[in-house]
């Protein structure tokens, strides 16, 4: 069992020591703590080009990662440093990318959105994600790696008609393929309900993919339901989705927030990460999160460079 | 005038609102308070909340909903958030809209705009940083436009929504916090002046001094020719004519073709890349209508044929530079070979 | 009542002088002979291109156009003499069309399934179509003029995207919009079960587009479900969907059949127009067959041309 | 030899599956007893049922899902149905495919081949007929490859297959039910005849006499340019030479450049519309490189800029004829401008 594997198993036995919680937090924290420094750096002229953040939806990428192996494949989306760093671990590379330093992931060529490394791939393209994703689980399938690849989306991104070619196609030829949809209610300025007739998650099922869904944001509700789609997927050999209800907590990229205070007061209340926290001994947290900011702030000395 | 080139374009698109109860407005995250990733809807959704629509993310649909609604008597205006984003409606442009009216043989028009944001440097990197109209110009049946700052843009935008046939109209990213840049009296700044009456004019800067090369040129990249030909006069004595164009299909060559039969030397200057691009095409006409004047070969300047890179230090080694052009200009000026 | 209206009326009171079904069945033979025909001309070298005859699927046509009133709108595929014939009763000018005449529909530049008429589109792109049709519903819902739109589709055709993003946007902006699923179990080559995984119907109400079905071939029944849904569109001024379960008894296009003389055999059997015209009087009947090759072998006749 | 180009292109599939496992078919109505619409899979998912896939009619996805696979190790071949429908696939192809490799910097290669078949005369009409590789040319990172039946069809697909880079293998319609056309001796029927031994070769028809044209030509177009050879010798005694591409994008011109040098005079023949059209960058490039050998401007042969009609007799007013061929060797071999 390597270390993914038994955080894993210690959060779906509802590990007693802790252990399990202490490094979601750490997942988290981290990850939290990277977009904020983004969005300073930005607000500061210190970065130039976009980002999006992924404020409030930490637990996601965390509690798919817990499950994936090595070997796993994760595509991802224009929102993608929580999936990164939730899979790599590697925030100087990424800090560099985004930097557009040669020492980045891809040597600054792709910068925020463009992110490659080992089994890791995202792109710009709302939807054209989800038939790349397909066709690596096919690929895997076919190599007998035994493999799945997780595609992560927004729930606006369920407006690309190519999303349902390749669901349909990964039904068809059974792909190991595991659809999250990042369901935060929003695309960019508009409200989901305004863009999205009839049901989520049957638009998932009318393909052939069954489909689990997480409403709450507790993080270990989501890391269970997690488990249960990855594992699905992984027993089957087949497609499956998984709807995540969850909350951006800061704007589509950099500056552009219109919603209300109010609105937003009530994301807040939905964030994972305080209630994380709360339930942590207050010392070991402050060891976390010292720990954390220890490395973001190496992170950002090493990649100090032109901006 | 001191009009910032978003502010024109957000007036064209109200006037149109106003004056035609059948102008539609559509795109991703059109409606106010945001106003479009560009803003440049900013104000319609609250003025006119039946005729600007907010849509999906579902450009391809996107595409064949507008055509829809433009053959059955609407005025449809689309805004497509990044130009690198009409390649998911292609279909819908290549095999129905821009074939509609002569595959239904003459039974029907298509008074469709689609508007759409094109150009780099702004870091925004390889997906959303691309100038495409490349592809759209070789379309039979489309119209291409490219805004410039140098374009009264008012009238531009409202003469492509006043059109009975599809319009793509390009407005590079770097024009929005521009200022329109119009001619008085003959005159823009240091420059002569001139722009033609048609629709879709062609403007051109020139010295008043004999000039020894014409460079043709549109959109963002209108603004560094003109700095070229400024570099040019003070640094090399060398003095240009510049073209920008408006209308890049069907493109119509008559002022740049009576300026190479003065100048004898032709540079085209274009942001996106050189392989296949509009230059090409250009080239290809003037060596034929105007293959005795030239003292030299036509020479193109243009993105390198690569993906333009998210970091600005290699965003700016792919994409034309304005010592690219003043290279290329004297190169030309000097009639060599290669 | 216009003469639609009228038999329209008398198909749904269940009519007893036999007018109702007399129409029906006119409408379908003269399809039929028309597509016959076609073919002939092809075997006979005397047509080119390519042409995709709806033989076997025509009482969905004429079911389907029963319903509808001048003012509405109808968008077809490749597929699509049935419905224009149904819509328009012009043989001569689709004749003069598919022979690529000057007096053709649109002078012979469209060809066979490239055809236009007042109120009538049509283009051989699978799926593009489905687009357009909503968009002309929402131009007829803005203009207030009543009309409603008819799409016709193939269930292969369920595998392109943008049917998908179109019936999301047509449910959310409320465009009167029919989209008729004519699911004659095949795609060129390829048998449904192939190409499809999930259930037809509920990728429409996925979507938000409610869903009829007929699984019969009685042409009765298949006039009852098309003036259920044409209705239901009118009153509701939404969009909704019909699967109708139907069977291509010819080609793919010209001679590209490669299903077994059996399972043409069982196809045959689900025939509407032998078990239409054996509820017919016979006599009635053979007047109405010999008034459609009257018909048929004029317009022939006067669209003989360059080939 | 008497092998037609189909089963030449069958046969080359045939060996690609046999010799790399990671080899994969993909596309609509590919498997038997259909073999797809234009049979060219014939037999194969016959002797190879887990690799020969007969898909949803979902180009776009089918376009990602290749691209999944080959990032992934497979070696997928793609086939559209008609090339028409590429616009379909063209996201894919252009922000992901073809990006993939630079923009992740070299850390992914992309080994897909996208066959599909392009061109009239059959009189499919609007929307089956085109020839659309103007739109692929332009893309940095594509490889673009033309067949026709001089060139050795097996040999030219394996080598796509075989390539690391995404390629489009282009196939005139027309070609699968012609024979392969290959010189022997140096000599082709009446013809000089002279290959490259690059993998993708550059195929040389030419008159044994001095030549006074150089016309290129690539695809559907091949056919006409030699029966336009023929007729000017024949009939006006003027001697060409035609230069038949394999490669589009990136194109070597080294051949061309050297006919030019030798003739004074370029023709291209290319059965896509006109505007913006592959020509196009030829011309740019010839004039540019030979600028002093050029005796007249560069002519352009190529499809009206209009919709391809059904009917054969506006088809055939639309596409180049062979006399469009002849008439602009006659007017380049003359010199004249215009
Ligand atoms: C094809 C395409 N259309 C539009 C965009 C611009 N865009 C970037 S993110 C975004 C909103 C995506 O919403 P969602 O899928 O819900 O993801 P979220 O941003 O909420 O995480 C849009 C419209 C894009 N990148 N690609
Ligand atoms: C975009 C596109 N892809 C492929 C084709 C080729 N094609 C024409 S008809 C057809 C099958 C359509 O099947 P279906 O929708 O079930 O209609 P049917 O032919 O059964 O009536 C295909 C693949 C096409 N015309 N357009
Ligand atoms: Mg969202
Ligand atoms: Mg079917």
């Amino acid at each position: 069992m390597d270390w993914r594997e038994r955080v894993a198993a210690e959060g779906s036995r509802g590990d007693r020591t802790g252990h399990f919680e202490r490094e979601f937090y750490r997942g988290i924290y981290l990850i939290r703590r990277l977009e904020e420094t983004l969005l300073e750096l930005f607000a500061a002229g210190r970065l130039s080009g976009t980002t999006h953040t992924c404020l409030g939806q930490e637990a996601n990428a965390v509690a798919v990662a817990f499950h994936l192996t090595d070997a796993d494949v994760v595509v991802s989306n224009h929102r993608c440093h929580g999936h990164y760093l939730a899979r790599t671990g590697d925030l100087e590379g990424l800090l560099a990318e985004i930097r557009g330093l040669e020492r980045g992931l891809c040597s600054g060529k792709g910068g925020s959105q463009h992110l490659c490394a080992p089994n890791f791939y995202t792109n710009g393209i709302q939807g054209g994600i989800v038939p790349l994703a397909t066709g690596m689980a096919l690929a895997e399938k076919q190599r007998g790696s035994g493999a799945i690849v997780t595609v992560f989306i927004g729930d606006g991104t369920l407006g690309q008609g190519v999303v349902y070619e390749s669901f349909n196609i990964a039904a068809l030829w059974a792909a190991p393929l595991l659809v999250v949809v990042e369901a935060n209610g929003w695309a960019q300025s508009t409200p989901t309900p305004r863009a999205m007739a009839g049901s989520m998650r049957q638009r998932l099922e009318a393909f052939g993919l069954p489909c689990g869904m997480v409403e709450g944001t507790d993080a270990l509700e989501i890391h269970r339901a997690a488990g249960a789609a990855v594992g699905q997927v992984r027993e089957t050999g087949r497609p499956a989705g998984l709807i995540i209800r969850t909350q951006r907590l800061g704007p589509h990229s950099k500056g552009d927030d219109s919603r209300s205070p109010e609105e937003l007061e009530t994301l807040r209340e939905r964030d994972p990460l305080p209630r994380l926290a709360a339930s942590l001994d207050p010392e070991q947290r402050r060891a976390i999160e010292a720990e954390c900011e220890r490395r973001l702030a190496a992170a950002l000395t090493a990649t100090e460079g032109p901006l | 005038m001191s009009t910032r080139c978003a502010a024109a374009l957000n007036a064209a698109l109200a006037e149109a609102l106003e004056r035609w109860d059948e102008t539609l407005l559509l795109g991703e995250d059109l409606a106010d308070p945001y106003g479009g990733a560009f803003r440049i809807t900013r104000g319609l959704s609250t003025r006119f909340p039946d005729r600007v629509l907010s849509s999906p993310i579902s450009e391809a649909a996107l595409f064949g909903v507008s055509a829809g609604l433009a053959l059955r008597g609407r005025r449809p205006v689309l805004e497509i958030m990044f130009g690198d984003f009409i390649t998911l409606g292609l279909d819908q442009v290549i095999n129905h809209i821009a074939k509609f009216r002569e595959m239904y043989d003459e039974q029907v028009r298509v008074p469709l705009v689609v508007r759409t944001p094109m150009g780099g440097r702004r870091g925004y990197g390889p997906t959303h940083s691309q100038c495409l109209e490349k592809l759209l110009v070789g379309i039979p049946g489309l119209t291409v436009v490219a805004g410039s700052e140098y374009h009264d843009l008012h009238r531009l935008l409202l003469a492509a929504i006043a059109s009975d046939d599809p319009v793509f109209f390009i407005e590079n990213k770097l024009l929005y916090s521009r200022f329109q840049q119009r001619g008085r009296d003959g005159r823009l700044g240091p420059f002569l002046w001139e722009e033609g009456d048609s629709t879709y004019p062609t403007v051109q800067l020139r010295a008043a001094d004999r000039c020894s090369v014409s460079v043709v040129t549109w959109g963002g990249m209108a603004h560094l020719a003109r700095q070229a030909a400024e570099q040019l006069a003070i640094e090399h004595e060398t003095m240009i004519e510049v073209l920008i164009l408006s209308r890049l299909a069907p493109v119509d060559l008559t002022p740049l073709l009576a300026s190479v039969r003065r100048t004898g030397a032709l540079v085209v200057a274009e942001e996106g890349t050189l392989t296949g691009g509009v230059g090409a095409e250009i080239v290809a006409r003037v060596q034929h209508e105007a293959f005795s004047s030239l003292r030299g070969p036509a020479r193109r300047v243009a993105a390198r044929d690569a993906v333009i890179p998210a970091a600005r230090h290699l965003e700016d080694a792919v994409l034309p530079q304005v010592e690219d052009i003043t290279d290329a200009c004297l190169a030309a000026a000097a009639g060599t070979e290669h």
